[in-house]
Formats: C-alpha cells, sequence, structure tokens
C-alpha cells in the first residue's frame, strides 16, 4: 500500500550503486519502490564508499535532517546503528546481515542467502561435465560464507563425485585477484564457476574470455544477466529488497520503528531466481526440473539447509 | 593432476599475472635511477586503466573496432605521460618533496580515474579485450611452450622490454646521462647534462611504463575496468624496484617471484588446503620480505641522489 | 692551426703577453666536435667584469672585475668563504651572475650551462670531484662529449680513444676502463683533468687540485701544468703559496667577495701574499718542545684490518704514542691510514693485534667504548663523518657528549647548558658563525674544521686521531688548527696526526712514522727526517 | 624587502590555491558539477553545525597520532609507510585486551587497551626496524608488504578466533569483534557527538613528541642518526638501535591510533576500520613539516577535507571519488609552493626577476631618489 505521508529514505553503503552486486541490490529495490508509489511518496538520497567513520557522520546527517529510514547496509555499520538508535529514537534505522533482533527502532536484515548458493550449487553439479566446481569467494563471511556452503550442499546433492574448489581472494573488492584466482580455477580443471560480492564480476569477466569453452558461470546477482558477458552465466539469483523496504515503509506508517529482523528467503519473496535463457544447451531439461523442484520446496519451506555443517 | 600439469599452470599464470607489475616497476626504476621517487605509479596505473579502457568500451563494432585495443594502449601511455610529466614539474623543478608529492599523484590518479568513470560509465564494465597470441610452433614445446609462448602479446612486449631497458640504461647515451643524473646529478650538471631534463624525461617514460602497466590490467588480464582495478598494485611495483635493486633484471626476477608465489597460493588453495586461506593469501607479501632478508648480500645502496631534488645553486 | 709555442721557462710572461695579443679569436669551436683535433692552443684573452653573486644572506662575489690572459697562468686565492669557487662556477657557466658580464676576446659571451663554457673552451676541475664514481672513466668521459650524445649507441669506443688520446699528449696516465669509486683520491684527480681535457678546455680552471694530494702528486701535478700552461690558460685556485709562487705568473686575492690584490706572483714573498690574504701577519707555529718523554699512552701491536673492498689494509701494524707528543704519520694515501684511523676510533674491526690506550685493552670494542675512555676523533669527511650537517654547531659540538651528566639530566638534555658550551667553544675557537644556533653544515670547510676540533679539544682526550685536520683550510685556520694541536699536546695528550702534506707533519710533530703497504716502515726525529728521506720511504724505495 | 616577501608568499599561495581549486574544477566540470558549490560545501559544510564541526576533529586524531609516529621515524632516516598496517595490528591488540579482561576496573583497563594497541604496532613496525637495521632489508618494501599481511591477519582473527560468537549463531557471520565492554570506552567530550578523550590524548602525546625529538637524549640520539647516519656512528651512536627505537615509536603511533580509533569510536573491532588513516597520516606529518605544531592544524585541516568532501556527495550529487582528486591537487600543489616559500633561493630569483621586469622600482630607487631632481 502507498504510504500515506511521504517517506523519506537514505541509504549508506561501502562500495557504489551501480557495483552489480551487493550495494546495487538495495539501491535497484528501493528506486523500484519509489517508482512504484512515485516520487513524491518517497524521496531518496544515497551516500557511497563509506568506510565505518564516514558513515557515522552521514548517517546523522540524514537523521538529523529529518530522514525516516535510514539503510546502513553493511554489517560493519552496526555499532553505529546502535549508538545513533538511542539518540534519534523516532528515526527507523536498518541495517544487514545480521540476524539479530535490534533495539525498537532498528530493523536487521539478513539473506539467508545458502538458498540461493543452493540452486546454484544443484545446476553446477549438473552442468559440470568434468566433475570440478570452482567458488570465487571474497572473504568467508556473512552472507558470502552462506551462500558459497548453500552452494557446496547443492552440488553434493546432485553430483557426489564432484569435487567443489573453494578459494578466496581475501578482499572484497579486488577485481583482479578474482580473475586471477578464476583462471587459477579453470586451469585446475573447474568448468562451472561462481563467486558471490562485487569482485566476482572479476571473476566473471575471467570465464568470458573462454570464449569458446564449455566454462560456464553462475551468477550471484540477476544483474550479471545484463552483461557483455551474460553469455557464460547459465542463471542468477540475487537479493530482492522490494519485500524488505516496503515492510519497512508500511511498519513505520503503522508506527512500528524496528525491532524486528527481517530474514530474506525465497519463501517470503526476497530472492529472485532467473535462468538464462539464450545459454544454449548447457541448461538442460534436467536441470530445470531439478532447480524448479527445489525452488518451490524452498518457497514452501520445505527444504531446511544445515549450511553450517559445511567445513572448506 | 599431475605434478607437471599443476608446475606448468603455476608457471604460465604467473608469468601472465607478474606484467603489469613488471611494467610498472621497470618505469618506476627509470624514475629512480634518475634520482625521483615515484610513489604515484599507483595513481598512473589508474588511469592508464581507465584511459585504456576506454576506447575498447565506446567502440565495440565497426571498422575502428580492431583498433580501439592499439588506441586504448596508446591513450594510457599519453596519460601517463602526462602525469609523469605534471610529478616532474611538481618534484623536479618546485622541488617538492617526493614521497609527499607521490602520494598526492596516487590519489589524483585514482580519484580523476573513478569520478570519470563513475559519472560517465558507471558499474563495474568488462571489454572484449586483448587475448592470448600463441605463437606458431614454439607454443608447442612442452612445458615451456603454454608457459612462454602462449601468452598475451603484451606479455612478450614486458619481456622484450627488460634486455630492452638494461640495454636503453648501459648502453645508450641517454641511460648514460639517467645513471648519472641520479648518482651525482652536480656532476652531471658541471658537465653540461642538463639535469631538469633528463629527470623530466625519465618521469615521462616511467610514467607511460607505469600507464601501459595500467593498461594490461584493464585490458589484458582482467578485461574489465572498476574503480580501484589497481588495488594497490602500483605500490608493490615500487617495492619490488628496491627487490630488484635497481637492476631490470633483479626486478623482472622480483616481479616473478612474486606472481608465482601469487598463483602458487591460488593454486594451493584451489588445491584444498588445511589452513586458514587468510595464510596463503599472505604467502606472496611474506615471501618478498623473506627473500631480500636472506640475500642480504652486498648492500647495494641506489641511486646516490634517490628523492634529493636538485639545484645547481643549492650547497650540497 | 697554430704551432705549438715552446715552453717557456721561469717567469717568461712578456713572451706569453704578446702571443696572446696575436692570439686570432678562432677558439670557439665546438670541444670535441673533431675527435683528435685536441685543444688548439690557448684560447683568447678573457675578461670578467663587475661579477655580483648572492646567494641568501651572503653576497659571494661582490663585483668582481678580473682578467685572464692567454697562456698565462693565474692564481686565485683568499680565505675560506672569499667568493673563489663561486666566481669559477660562474666562469664555467655553471651559476649565473647576477650582475656583471664575460667578455671573450673583447665578445661578451653568455654562458647558460658549462656546455656553453665548454664550447667556448672553459674548462673547470671543481673543489670536490665531478665524476660519478660507479661509472668507468671512459663513461664519465662520455657523458660530457656531446657529439656521443646524437645515436642510440652510446659509443665508448670513441670515448676511450679520447681519453687515451688525451692521456698521452699530456702524460696523464689513466686506465678509461677503471670504475671511478676504486681509484684513489690521486687518481681521480687525474681523471678529472684528462676529462675536463677531453671535453675540450683550453681554459683549465682548477678550483683547490692539490687539497687531497700527497706531495710527490702535487709536484708531480704542478710540473704537468707548467707543462701544459704552453697550450692552455690557467686559473689555479690553492690555499697553498708555496705552490701559487711555483706556478703562476699572476695572482689574485680575493676577500669577503671583493678582489684585493692583483700582480705579479714574483714580485712578491709567501709571507706578504698570506698577509694579503688574511689581512694580518701569519705565523708558522712549530714544535719547539723537546722530545717526548712521557709514557707511552696509546700501544697499536700486530694490527690486522681489513678495508672497504676486503684487502688487508692494516697487516700487523706495530705503534706507539707517547703521552705529550705528536706523532705524524707520513704515508701517501691508501696505504692504511684510513682504516688505521678508524680501527683505533672503534669503527673498523681488527682480525687480529690489539690496541692498548692508557693501558686498558680496546680491543673490540665500539666507538661508543672508545669515546668514553678519552679517545677523540678527527675524521677525514669532515662533511659526513665530522659533523651532522642539518644540525646546528651547538647540537654538534655536543655530539659525543650530550648524554653526560654534564649536558643532560635524566633523559632531558640540557639545553642551557649546550648553548652555553658552544657560546665558549665559538668564541675560544674563533669559529664564525652568525650564531651557533645555524646548521653547521651552512659552514665553510675550515670553521667547520674548527667545529670539529673544538669538539674533541673540549672533551680533553688522552689521545687524538686527527686526519688531514687542515686539508682545504686556508692559511688563517690553519695556523689557528695547529696552535690548537701543540697546546693540546702541552696539555699531554698523545696526538696521531695523519697527513700527507710533510710541511706540516715536520712543524708539528714530534717524531714520524711512516706508513706503507699497512705497515709502519719506519719511526724518526722529526728533527732529523728530511723532505728527501721521508719521500722516498713513503714511496717504500729506501729503508730506514 | 620584507614588502617582497610578504608579496611572494603571498603570490605563491595565490597562485598555488588557484592551480589546485583549477585543476579540481576541470575534473568536476567534466562530469558537470559546478565547482563554486562543491568548493563551498567543503569548505563550509562541516562548520555549518556542532556536529560536522566535532566530527573534523574526530578525524583529526588518528591522523595526528600517526602523522606523530611518521614524524619520529623520518626524522630518525626511515620511511614508514606501514602505518596502516600498523594501526590494524594495534585495533586487534586493544580489542582482544578489552574483551579478555572485561572485569577490569576502567582506570585500569583503558590505559591496558592503549598501552597494547600501542605495543603491538610497535611490535610489528619493529619488524620492518629489524629487517632494515640488521638485514638491510628496504624498508618501504617490507612496510608495504608489511601492510598486506597485517590486512589478512586482521581478518583471519575476526573471521576465526576473535568473532563474536553472536554472529555465528545468528549465522550473520560478518567478521567482526564482540563490542567492548563500556569501561573500555573512551569518554565522549561533547554529547550528542561522537568526539572522545583520544583527542587530549593526541594533544598531550603532540606535545610529548616534541619534547621527545628536541628536548631529550634519545630524541636527540635518533635524529642525529636521521640526519647524519655516519656522523652519528662516528660519534659513538648505535644508529641501528636508533633506527629500531624509531620504528617502534613509529609503529606504536600507529597501533595507539587503532586502539584509540577502536576505544573511542567504533567500539568493536569491524572491517574498514582505518579509513585509510595510515596513508592519509603520511601526508599529515609531511604537511605539519615533520614537526607536532604543523602536524595537529595539518591534520584538522585534513579532517575538514574529509569530512568536508564526503558532504558534497550528499549536497551536491559530487561522486566519492571527487574526495581523492581535491586530496590529490592539493597535495600537489600544497607541497610545491611549501618548497617555494621556504626555497631562499627561490625568493632570490624572484626577486631578480622583479628587478629585471621592473627596474624602477626593484633596483634604482635607492639610486635614483636622491638624485631625483625636484619637478
Ligand atoms: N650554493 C651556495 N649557497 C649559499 N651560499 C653559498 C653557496 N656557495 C657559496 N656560498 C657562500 O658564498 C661565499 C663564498 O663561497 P665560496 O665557496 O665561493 O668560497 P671559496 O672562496 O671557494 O672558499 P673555500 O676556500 O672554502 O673553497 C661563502 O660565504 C659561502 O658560504
Ligand atoms: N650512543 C648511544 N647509542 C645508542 N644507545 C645509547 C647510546 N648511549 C646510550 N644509549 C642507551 O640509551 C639508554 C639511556 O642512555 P644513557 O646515555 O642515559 O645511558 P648511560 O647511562 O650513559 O649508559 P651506560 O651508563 O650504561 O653506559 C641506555 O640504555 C643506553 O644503553
Ligand atoms: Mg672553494
Ligand atoms: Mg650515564
Amino acid at each position: 500500500a502507498a504510504p500515506r505521508a511521504k517517506v523519506r529514505i537514505a541509504l549508506i553503503v561501502e562500495s557504489t550503486v551501480d557495483d552489480k552486486g551487493w550495494c546495487q541490490s538495495m539501491h535497484d529495490a528501493i528506486t523500484a519502490v519509489q517508482k512504484k508509489y512515485g516520487p513524491a511518496a518517497v524521496e531518496y538520497s544515497y551516500s557511497e564508499k563509506m568506510k565505518p567513520v564516514d558513515a557515522g557522520s552521514a548517517a546523522r546527517q540524514y537523521a538529523s535532517k529529518g530522514f525516516d529510514i535510514v539503510i546502513c547496509h553493511g554489517a560493519q555499520y552496526k555499532n553505529l546503528v546502535l549508538e545513533m538508535a538511542d539518540e534519534f529514537p523516532k528515526t527507523t534505522f536498518a541495517f544487514g546481515t545480521s540476524a539479530e533482533v535490534g533495539p525498537k527502532n532498528v530493523f536487521t536484515y539478513m539473506p539467508q542467502s545458502e538458498e540461493t548458493g543452493y540452486l546454484n550449487g544443484l545446476i553446477a553439479g549438473l552442468a559440470t561435465k568434468a566433475n570440478v566446481v570452482g567458488v570465487v569467494g571474497p572473504v568467508d563471511g556473512g552472507d558470502a560464507a552462506r551462500y558459497d556452503r548453500g552452494f557446496v550442499l547443492g552440488v553434493r546433492a546432485v553430483n557426489p563425485k564432484a569435487e567443489v574448489k573453494v578459494a578466496h581472494t581475501g578482499s572484497f573488492g579486488d577485481f583482479v585477484k578474482a580473475s586471477e584466482l578464476a583462471h587459477t580455477q579453470v586451469k585446475a580443471g573447474a568448468d562451472v564457476l561462481t563467486g558471490s560480492s562485487q569482485q566476482a564480476l572479476g571473476a566473471l569477466r575471467a570465464v568470458a574470455t573462454y570464449h569458446d569453452k564449455p566454462i560456464w558461470w553462475l551468477g550471484q546477482d540477476v544483474a550479471q544477466l545484463a552483461t557483455p558477458e551474460r553469455s557464460k552465466v547459465v542463471a542468477a539469483c540475487s537479493y530482492d529488497y522490494v519485500p524488505v523496504i516496503e515492510t519497512l515503509v508500511a511498519k513505520r506508517q503503522a508506527g512500528v520503528l524496528g525491532g524486528e529482523n527481517l530474514p530474506l528467503n525465497f519463501k517470503n519473496g526476497g530472492f529472485v531466481f532467473k535462468y538464462n535463457d539464450a545459454v544454449g544447451p548447457v541448461l538442460t531439461k534436467e536441470i530445470r526440473g531439478k532447480v524448479d523442484a527445489a525452488r518451490a520446496s524452498l518457497a514452501a519451506g520445505k527444504l531446511p539447509l544445515d549450511w553450517k555443517s559445511v567445513k572448506f | 593432476m599431475s605434478l607437471a600439469h599443476l608446475l606448468q599452470d603455476v608457471l604460465s599464470l604467473g608469468v601472465f599475472f607478474s606484467v603489469a607489475l613488471l611494467l610498472a616497476a621497470l618505469g618506476e626504476m627509470f624514475n629512480q635511477r634518475a634520482g625521483v621517487f615515484n610513489l604515484g605509479c599507483e595513481g598512473i596505473m589508474c588511469m592508464g586503466a581507465f584511459l585504456a579502457f576506454l576506447p575498447p568500451y565506446l567502440v565495440r563494432t565497426g571498422p575502428l573496432a580492431p583498433w580501439a585495443n592499439l588506441a586504448g594502449f596508446a591513450l594510457a601511455m599519453a596519460a601517463g605521460v602526462l602525469l609523469g610529466l605534471l610529478f616532474a614539474v611538481v618534484t623536479v623543478t618546485f622541488r617538492a618533496s617526493q614521497g609527499i608529492a607521490g602520494i598526492g599523484l596516487q590519489m589524483l590518479g585514482w580519484g580523476v580515474a573513478g569520478t570519470l568513470f563513475r559519472s560517465h560509465i558507471g558499474g563495474v564494465t568488462g571489454v572484449e579485450g586483448v587475448a592470448a597470441w600463441r605463437v606458431p610452433g614454439l607454443s608447442r614445446l612442452p612445458l615451456l611452450g603454454p608457459v612462454l609462448f602462449n601468452q598475451n602479446p603484451l606479455v612478450y612486449a614486458a619481456f622484450l622490454a627488460v634486455p630492452a631497458s638494461w640495454y636503453l640504461l648501459h648502453r645508450t647515451p641517454w641511460g648514460l646521462r639517467v645513471r648519472a643524473v641520479g648518482t651525482h646529478p652536480r656532476a652531471a650538471d658541471s658537465m653540461g647534462i642538463s639535469v631538469v631534463r633528463v629527470r623530466y624525461q625519465a618521469l615521462a617514460l616511467g610514467g607511460a611504463m607505469a600507464g601501459l602497466g595500467g593498461a594490461y590490467l584493464s585490458l589484458c588480464q582482467a578485461k574489465m575496468f572498476a574503480d580501484d582495478l589497481v588495488a594497490g598494485r602500483g605500490f608493490i611495483a615500487v617495492a619490488l624496484v628496491y627487490f630488484g635493486r635497481w637492476s631490470p633484471w633483479g626486478i623482472v626476477g622480483g616481479a616473478l617471484l612474486f606472481s608465482l608465489a601469487q598463483a602458487f597460493q591460488l593454486s594451493l588453495q584451489v588445491g584444498g588446503i588445511k589452513f586458514p586461506y587468510e595464510f596463503a593469501v599472505m604467502l606472496p607479501y611474506a615471501l618478498v620480505i623473506v627473500v631480500l632478508a636472506l640475500a642480504r648480500r652486498s648492500r647495494v645502496v641506489g641511486p646516490a641522489a634517490l628523492g634529493k631534488p636538485y639545484d645547481r645553486e643549492l650547497r650540497v | 692551426m697554430r704551432p705549438a709555442p715552446t715552453h717557456a721557462p721561469g717567469p717568461a710572461r712578456e713572451a706569453r703577453e704578446a702571443r696572446g695579443r696575436a692570439a686570432a679569436p678562432s677558439s670557439s669551436s665546438a670541444g670535441d666536435a673533431a675527435p683528435g683535433a685536441l685543444a688548439s692552443g690557448p684560447i683568447g684573452e678573457l675578461r670578467l667584469e663587475g661579477i655580483t653573486k648572492r646567494f641568501p644572506g651572503v653576497v659571494a662575489c661582490d663585483g668582481i672585475s678580473l682578467a685572464v690572459r692567454c697562456g698565462e697562468p693565474l692564481a686565485l686565492v683568499g680565505e675560506n668563504g672569499a667568493g673563489k669557487s663561486t666566481l669559477m662556477n660562474i666562469l664555467a657557466g655553471l651559476y649565473q651572475p647576477d650582475e656583471g658580464r664575460i667578455l671573450l676576446d673583447g665578445e661578451p659571451v653568455h654562458f647558460r650551462s658549462p656546455a656553453d663554457a665548454y664550447a667556448r673552451g672553459v674548462g673547470m676541475v671543481h673543489q670536490n670531484f665531478m665524476l660519478v664514481p660507479n661509472m668507468t672513466v671512459a663513461e664519465n668521459v662520455a657523458l660530457g662529449m656531446r657529439s656521443l650524445h646524437d645515436g642510440l649507441r652510446l659509443d665508448l669506443a670513441l670515448a676511450r680513444r679520447r681519453v687515451a688520446e688525451v692521456a698521452e699528449h699530456h702524460e696523464l696516465p689513466v686506465n678509461p676502463d677503471a670504475q671511478v669509486w676504486q681509484l684513489s683520491v690521486g687518481e681521480q684527480q687525474r681523471v678529472e683533468l684528462v676529462k675536463t681535457l677531453c671535453l675540450g678546455a683550453r681554459l683549465l680552471i682548477l678550483d683547490e687540485p692539490t687539497s687531497a694530494l700527497t706531495p710527490q702528486e702535487t709536484d708531480d701535478l704542478l710540473t704537468r701544468l707548467k707543462r701544459m700552461t704552453a697550450e692552455l690558460s690557467i686559473i689555479f685556485i690553492s690555499h697553498k703559496l708555496q705552490e701559487v709562487k711555483a706556478l703562476s705568473d699572476r695572482v689574485t686575492i680575493l676577500r669577503h667577495g671583493a678582489v684585493v690584490f692583483n700582480g705579479h706572483t714574483a714580485d712578491h714573498s709567501t709571507a706578504e701574499l698570506a698577509a694579503l690574504m688574511t689581512g694580518r701577519e701569519v705565523t708558522v707555529p712549530r714544535n719547539a718542545g723537546g722530545a717526548a718523554t712521557g709514557p707511552p699512552i696509546l700501544a697499536v701491536r700486530g694490527l690486522r684490518v681489513r678495508g672497504d673492498r676486503g684487502h688487508l689494509a692494516l697487516d700487523g701494524l706495530d705503534l706507539e704514542l707517547r703521552a705529550g707528543e705528536i706523532l705524524g704519520l707520513a704515508g701517501v694515501s691508501g696505504n692504511g691510514q684510513r682504516e688505521l684511523a678508524d680501527a683505533l676510533a672503534g669503527l673498523r674491526p681488527a682480525e687480529a693485534g690489539t690496541i692498548h690506550l692508557d693501558g686498558q685493552d680496546l680491543t673490540g670494542c665500539g666507538p661508543r667504548e672508545v669515546i668514553a675512555r678519552g679517545m677523540g676523533y678527527v675524521p677525514e669527511d669532515r662533511h659526513h663523518e665530522g659533523i651532522v650537517p642539518s644540525f646546528s654547531i651547538a647540537e654538534n659540538l655536543v655530539l659525543k657528549d650530550f648524554a653526560t651528566g654534564r649536558f643532560s639530566r635524566g633523559p632531558l638534555l640540557r639545553l642551557g647548558e649546550i648553548a652555553r658550551h658552544a657560546r665558549a667553544l665559538r668564541e675560544r675557537f674563533d669559529i664564525r658563525c652568525s650564531s651557533t644556533g645555524v646548521a653547521a653544515g651552512s659552514l665553510s670547510g675550515g670553521n667547520i674544521q674548527k667545529v670539529i676540533l673544538a669538539r674533541e679539544l673540549a672533551r680533553r682526550p688522552r689521545a687524538l686521531v686527527a686526519v688531514y685536520p687542515t686539508r682545504g683550510v686556508d692559511l688563517g685556520a690553519s695556523e689557528f688548527i695547529h696552535r690548537q694541536l701543540l697546546a693540546l699536546r702541552e696539555a699531554s695528550a698523545g696526538i696521531l696526526l695523519v697527513s700527507e702534506e710533510l710541511e706540516e707533519i715536520l712543524n708539528l710533530a714530534d717524531r714520524v712514522a711512516v706508513i706503507c703497504k699497512g705497515r709502519i716502515l719506519a719511526v724518526l726525529p722529526a728533527r732529523e727526517a728530511t723532505r728527501e728521506q721521508l719521500g722516498l720511504l713513503m714511496a717504500g724505495v729506501a729503508r730506514a | 624587502m620584507p614588502r617582497f616577501r610578504l608579496l611572494y608568499a603571498g603570490a605563491v599561495v595565490l597562485l598555488a590555491a588557484l592551480a589546485a581549486a583549477g585543476a579540481g574544477a576541470l575534473v568536476l566540470a567534466a562530469i558537470g558539477k559546478s565547482p563554486w558549490a562543491t568548493y563551498a560545501v567543503i569548505l563550509t559544510g562541516p562548520l555549518q553545525d556542532l556536529f560536522g564541526a566535532t566530527e573534523i576533529l574526530v578525524r583529526a586524531v588518528p591522523l595526528i597520532l600517526v602523522a606523530l609516529g611518521i614524524a619520529i621515524s623520518f626524522r630518525s632516516g626511515i620511511l614508514n609507510i606501514g602505518a596502516e598496517g600498523q594501526l590494524m595490528v594495534g585495533v586487534l591488540a586493544a580489542t582482544a585486551v578489552a574483551l579478555a579482561l572485561p572485569g577490569l576496573p576502567r582506570p585500569a583497563l583503558l590505559p591496558l587497551c592503549l598501552a597494547a594497541g600501542a605495543a603491538s604496532g610497535a611490535l610489528w613496525g619493529g619488524i620492518a626496524g629489524v629487517l632494515r637495521a640488521w638485514l638491510g632489508v628496504n624498508e618501504i618494501l617490507s612496510t608495504v608488504m608489511l601492510n598486506y599481511i597485517a590486512a589478512q591477519l586482521y581478518t583471519f582473527l575476526l573471521r576465526g578466533p576473535m568473532i563474536d560468537p553472536d554472529e555465528l549463531m545468528t549465522g550473520s557471520g560478518t567478521p567482526q569483534s564482540v563490542r567492548l565492554p563500556r569501561s573500555a570506552w573512551l569518554d565522549r567530550l561533547v554529547p550528542g557527538t561522537r568526539l572522545h578523550a583520544g583527542l587530549l590524548l593526541a594533544l598531550a602525546l603532540a606535545a610529548c613528541v616534541w619534547l621527545l625529538l628536541w628536548r631529550t637524549t634519545l630524541g636527540y640520539r635518533m635524529r642525529a642518526a636521521g640526519a647524519g647516519s655516519k656522523a652519528a656512528r662516528y660519534a659513538g651512536i648505535r644508529v641501528e638501535r636508533s633506527l629500531l627505537v624509531a620504528m617502534l615509536f613509529a609503529g606504536g603511533f600507529a597501533g595507539l591510533a587503532g586502539a584509540v580509533e577502536v576505544l573511542g569510536v567504533h567500539h568493536r573491532a569491524i572491517e574498514g576500520i582505518s579509513s585509510g588513516y595510515g596513508f592519509a597520516g603520511i601526508v599529515v606529518a609531511l604537511f605539519g613539516g615533520l614537526h607536532p605544531a604543523g602536524i595537529v592544524p595539518a591534520a584538522v585541516f585534513f579532517g575538514l577535507l574529509l569530512v568536508g568532501a564526503d558532504m558534497t556527495q550528499r549536497s551536491a550529487g559530487v561522486p566519492a571519488n571527487m574526495i581523492l582528486v581535491l586530496q590529490g591537487v592539493i597535495i600537489l600543489a600544497i607541497v610545491s609552493a611549501r618548497m617555494a616559500l621556504r626555497d631562499a633561493y627561490a625568493q632570490e630569483r624572484a626577486a631578480r626577476l622583479v628587478r629585471r621586469l621592473f627596474p624602477a622600482r626593484g633596483a634604482t630607487p635607492a639610486r635614483a631618489a636622491p638624485g631625483d631632481p625636484a619637478p
């Protein structure tokens, strides 16, 4: 439902809103909501490249200028949100990833990204001819850690013979290193790769250089389906924060300023998943069948994933 | 997978990864040989990476498309020359402190590239880039073939630049002037060599090479551009000059050591290690330090006038 | 090309002047453009008119006018800081004058860089060597040869040939392929000379060329220069008036940036010249004391020490220094003097042998312990080893004692005491400076030497090692330094005076030890030693 | 002459400011933003309210601390590029101590945390010091490399041994530590702002560094070793030891900056805590002339720049990277200008030029005035 009064939303991100990854998905959701309700109903402003200390001043500036909802899009902003929540009790703050329940004017959100990883893992397990699958991880933490583990579960579920090679660049933003890692994975025999966070684009770009080889990529963001490298992307799934934003707006209108955790999963529509129909024969009927079935069970909440059990 | 196979992969990837560092470090070597310490190498690489990426990004099809990469390299080098000259104005003509000016240049290069990219292109964007070029015949050699002769054209160019740099430094009049100006500028000046001019030239050349190193990153290695694509490689290139003790051979050794270690640690991770991956990521950095600490041979001190602005009338 | 005039012995200046006037102003041919064609005789008359050069805070040259007539060796003398080097740097194109002009055969010339000066035949051998140490002799020469700088390939063979030609023509043997840093000071001086000639100098400016040379090398150089006057004009700067007398026809004296005297060398005695230079009577201090009888204070036995290049620089050296004596250590430089001095100061480890100071074993001690035991050291390289140039004079004066109770309280420095100390020493040692707070590096060479000496003497050392203490120092300051050394001797300290100047050693020392190839060849009472005998010993030709 | 000097200084400063502003404006024009509006926000934005003003100081605190250490090391002849890594190690140590001893009373815990930060930073810096002093490894090389190693160590510890157990339990898995006990927090100086007692510490330490460098035997020793290592060695100073001590100080200060940052601002070890203070600190140190009295204002100026440029994003829509452009051009312009201002030779030359161009005013008045016949 459209808000009764104008809502002012501010977003604080660590990289940029066009990073085809973590930050862009939130930005896209807010602009989608803004479009839906009309710019008269939703005002939106964002700050990019915010180190935690800068985020502190930006968030406070937003709050004191009367923004209603201040979203600090990263768990590293947790403290400053908790601190400011005391000082600005009338403002709604939100940050994620976090599964904790915050104070009464703080929402947290947590993508249960093992689900997206699991679907991609199913495809990888079925699509690999070499039975070697590669994961280009940034740092083993947060939603990336969950995605990677879900991915491993997915591969194992359909192809116990396949080996999943998980490696990390140690950085969220070093594209060149991600590219180096992807090349190393390919040389080591991997023919299906995936990766998370913005650095993954470096890996995707590396995969795309193997034009004429059957080497495939599974995207952790549907924006990747719009890149020139899309011919390598078999499928992609990503976070859809639109429900989160709508919830934030609706709850605020209803007088609830926080105190809840909003998970993202297939069940609540927090994820989108897309095949790349143009990718050709690699996307077999079998794959579609298994993935669709799994997606249905996930959406029904009937497929628990014990991602914590995966060690690598 | 066989050990030989692994070795071949590590070697060929190591060579592939080393080129940006190698080019930038060779350029920095010329700067330092002429007595100027340019910590702004990183910024020049950023600009190089960005500008090299522009033509192939803008001209993807059409009759001009095949030339786009070349235009990219040319732009990157031209920008490198300009930034090198800017640095020369600041440090040679105004004789500003080189270390701090270098950090300024780094911020400027990174900032301009990032700002223009952000406001005119945005996002993270790939380009077709430059493909590997097999040397006919040689590429079929066992082991060496894939390692050395199935690489990007710029890889060959960079490795040819090593002996070329040596020749330039030690067998040409210009090299003689550069070495003199970096060791004993007053002596060079007293023989009618213009210290200022030689330093400008060296900085222009160094800038061009750093720009090319950046172009390698965006057009040959990552084949994409993103803000902060260079991510500190310029600083590593500067460190490699010290590692290589101002000699092209030492520098190529350092660049290879670092990149092979990088390729090795990635292979190690991909092979499934049993310790926290962070320690694998540290490996190349730690290795460079350890090798130097163990080498400990005669302390080759750098060009004697390194870092010291020169003025004829200033008392030494 | 004119026939080379025959060498005119003695003060045959009328003949030379006549030749100079006759010389056509044909001397603008590019320096080395035509290899093989060596300097085509002296250049014409060179005139400096009203040259003024200011540096921040000083007027180094204040309206100086000067003429160098063709083929007439001119000597330029003056105290440290009088402006000699500055003036010559202007003539050589390195500095631009603020005012005034240079005329070559009446025609104004403008030297924007040394290259311009060389192109007109003006070349300079600088006070500090202008050689790139990690290059070969040929490379150093090639650096200045314009004709080699066009192509892509460096034609070192041409440079080598050129060096060989010049070396042969002027009988200045040098090895074109030697690395400069491996050469001795004397050899480097020769290389400088060859280099300057190779680049086409026909007016040769020599800024204190002899200050680092041994007596033999000096004599040798003077003979060669004398011979060269047949072909070249020469301006010669030196603090040693005997050399001035020996070489020059005319002498110009500068003081405080202005010409105070201009005349024929032959018409004046060295004493007169010295008085003109300093503005007062200069007497040569001499050691008048009897033979030292004090107990041995410094004893060195069988000392073996390696030099920088790994060779055995000291090979079983024995030496004994008594309290209250000055022991002169004579020798050609490079025979282990430097290493001996460093070893005595604890800066160089001994491979074998012992060093005892005042009966205590100092072998293996670092500089800190050695200093604490009362050893003083006036090192050779005053700019780098003697002072911290960017530190103030006051700070430099306590470089060895800042941590003692006198200058510090606990961890804190006693700045007041340090300043007082500096003022007192400035007074006592006549250090010429605007204040003791200025950077020591900004002082002239002689004053830097006084700072070092003041620091060392104020510590009342038991033994003092002084290496070339008056090198490059003007007459007045030398005299002063010599007096101070004698006074220290009176205070019954032992002094090891390392010098290449036999005058200095014979005037000051009680005994003379001659070092050659890392051993002491002989120890003689100074009264009995003669120059000739010492010269032979130093060359390793004779035994005592 | 004094009038000329004033004119000269004015002209140089004006030219530098124009050059910097002009270069920045060029880039701003290239992205279609108004230079005037942008500059106005940068220079005045942060000063509009108390919070903005205090934010400047919040940035200045770590900058001062890092720069003080850099000043010590540069003055002692060692170029420390490794403050970034030393700072991170300092964050880790301070956090570890605070978390290990949460029961300690505040007067014990807080100093202990600060000391741990400083000590660990010193240790990290000391590695480079030992490598340089006794193994001849160039410190630029080693400190650059050690920065990367520290960054990995940082994530390793925060992801593994030091991670907040809640993060594991809830499955968020963010690499960050538990919130520090309140007894380890630095006091906030102004309510409603983030300005913390670290500022007082930084100012006090600035005074101490001045004392150390110019008033103590230790400082004398380090400066002597830095300014003339050979002469220092000849005078009995153990130069190697001085280098190490200097690096210990430099690392210690950077480590302390990390500790202060975590105890004063963030209250837990998180990713991205440094904000590049390690590099900015070098700039501040050199800007401040490697002297505490210069470092403090330089840090405040940089704080203004950081906060102000950050605001332009929100109020003028300028991309975040523009901050870097402006910092870059300002640094280049100011270092050039500073040289020109301090360089007596350049000043002389300018004076000469003026005399040559305007002979009537420069050279002749003394001579012309008396001889001037009255019309
Ligand atoms: N580059 C310079 N910068 C500042 N002052 C200088 C410079 N060169 C020389 N001076 C000053 O100018 C004066 C003349 O110096 P100059 O070197 O010409 O003396 P000099 O006669 O050669 O002395 P010496 O016998 O010691 O070589 C001195 O006061 C000196 O301190
Ligand atoms: N020249 C020096 N170089 C390096 N370190 C020194 C030097 N002089 C003293 N130190 C060290 O600095 C510290 C304090 O210096 P101080 O000069 O007060 O020591 P000290 O009491 O004179 O030394 P000691 O009496 O042990 O010989 C001591 O640990 C000392 O060992
Ligand atoms: Mg002189
Ligand atoms: Mg004591």
